[in-house]
């Protein structure tokens, strides 16, 4: 189980985070990801890094159900609502999950990476 | 002083820290995933309102447009690289 | 027990990879196996033989590759990362090798816990 | 799941956040700065004694000595490397 | 001027912060060091690095001013407070001053940076 | 006016030293002039001529090298922290210099605005 809990851009660990869910979505048939905190944010519609050069990966994000066939998409509803977003702000809508459910999702999973 | 604020308010306490040592009137600039702290209807809006009232908040567009938000609090400053430098221009600066 | 451990900061900036040899050498001292240390993101900086540090301070990339000379443990630094930060076959250490994210994954599926070292 | 906590309570929001998530009765490990959320005396004591009666709280030994930490809040659990190998035996981990 | 702000031992902010105060110290014989939030903690007395072999770079702080001639040292007293320490825990005792000075501190230098 | 940076982190890992670029580029632009730029801890990463990036994304190093070309700025890479990170004169970049801390110290006295760039 992949968990996106950072924020994009400011630090690496979204972009990274997301070459290895490509990367393991070749191998792991079953692959759980789950968006949480600011982790959500990597999900907004409209990036545009015309300004910054900085890699847009925002479309590999939207690749993942239909070109890697990731299909265990999951984000934490709270997570979204703090930061005055809703799905359709986002260019993918994960099934809405309730923080309680968190801890069972990372236990039922041989292992879990946070990035 | 301008107070250069780079970390997500929403994981970081970095804004709130430099808060209690800046004057009121010094301006505020979020940029980087600091930014993020001008999300209009999140739940730091109210908070983000009362220090609109002793602060000027300024966002870094370029870093606004990287992350695609398009509503921002009311009042909150949209500056870009130039605008930043003129900002330092106007005022030392304190990186958070 | 198969451990599996990641690190994704690099030396001194970060206690990470402290932390993450430090439990590294408790795990083999308590007799599990550490099946592969993966370092990715700014862990691929870990691997530099370059590194000179002053003589009070730890050696960070020498106590890595004494540890799996000691233990045989496999060190992968992921290609990927590790070229964009210019870590390049020429300055890797003995040791270490530089792999693919795959055995990220390899070890995420095999070992029975992964602990990740991060900022 | 052992939830490990890294970052200093009085700077980041990590261990907060991890709480929305974790199940009660899921111990938690605090190393490297996360260990200074155990200071006796902190403002932050009265939270982590209402975090203690739903968790285990445990500290790193090594951490806390390089610190010069002697006054932990009662209850919490010291580790040291051996017995942190020994919490990641009993549970999977979490690093937040 | 210099700030301290960040806890030690988790990131180099503080040693490396502190190698350049060292630096300054030699050229700039006005230099003001001001210890804030989780700097302060770089101050604590008792530091013992046997079991880690990571550097203890107290004894450095502990010189600032007998051997470095580094005279004015502020710290906040409310961060102190809030970790639940006083200056008989720290290895040095520079001066308390409130919160709502640094500011002005900071103006009165010609340039800050903080560690 | 003078303006003074310092990087505090290395390439990728972080925004500082885009946003440090960004800053840079925009003064220089006003006309102002870029006494130095000083690279710090993980700053020093940015000098490495090793880096190898794809080609959808932007060449950090490189970046820094043209526009130092182009406007004559300074770099200098601390001695001391790119030493135990393994930035060493033969992995160094064009138009990057390794030099010690006291070039921090000149900055600061000499700029009259100094901005850092951090995580």
């Amino acid at each position: 189980m992949v968990v996106f809990r950072t924020a994009p851009y400011g630090s690496i660990y979204s972009f990274e985070g997301l070459e290895n869910v490509v990367m393991m979505a070749a191998y792991e048939q079953d692959l759980t990801v789950l968006f949480i905190d600011d982790g959500v944010l990597a999900l907004k519609k409209g990036m545009d890094n015309a300004a910054t050069g900085i890699k847009d990966f925002s479309p590999t994000f939207k690749a993942l159900e239909p070109v890697y066939d990731v299909e265990k998409l999951y984000i934490d509803g709270d997570s979204l609502k703090a930061r005055g977003l809703t799905l359709d702000d986002l260019i993918i809508q994960p099934e809405v999950i309730a923080a309680d459910q968190v801890d069972k999702m990372m236990e039922d999973q041989r292992n879990t990476m946070i990035f | 002083m301008l107070h250069m604020i780079n970390k997500s308010p929403f994981e970081s306490n970095s804004l709130e820290d430099c808060l209690r040592y800046a004057s009121d009137g010094s301006p505020i600039l979020l940029y980087e995933d600091g930014i993020y702290g001008a999300l209009a209807g999140s739940a730091l809006e109210a908070r983000m309102k009362e220090i609109m009232a002793k602060h000027d908040v300024y966002v870094l567009k370029e870093d606004v447009a990287l992350r695609g938000i398009e509503k921002l609090i009311d009042g909150v400053k949209e500056v870009d690289y130039s605008g930043f430098v003129g900002l330092v221009e106007e005022n030392k600066a304190a990186s958070w | 027990m198969k451990f599996g451990i990641l690190i994704l900061e690099g030396p001194y900036q970060h206690e990470a990879s402290d932390s993450a040899y430090n439990f590294a050498k408790a795990a083999v001292e308590k007799g599990h196996e550490i099946s592969r240390v993966f370092f990715y993101q700014d862990g691929v900086l870990n691997a530099t033989k370059l590194m000179d540090v002053q003589r009070d301070d730890r050696h960070i990339q020498e106590r890595w590759t004494d540890l799996s000379k000691e233990h045989g443990i496999e060190y992968i630094v992921c290609v990927a990362a590790a070229k964009r930060r210019g870590i390049v076959d020429e300055v890797v250490a003995e040791n270490f090798k530089i792999g693919g994210l795959g055995m990220l994954t390899d070890l995420a599926i095999e070992a029975d816990r992964l602990v990740t070292f991060r900022a």
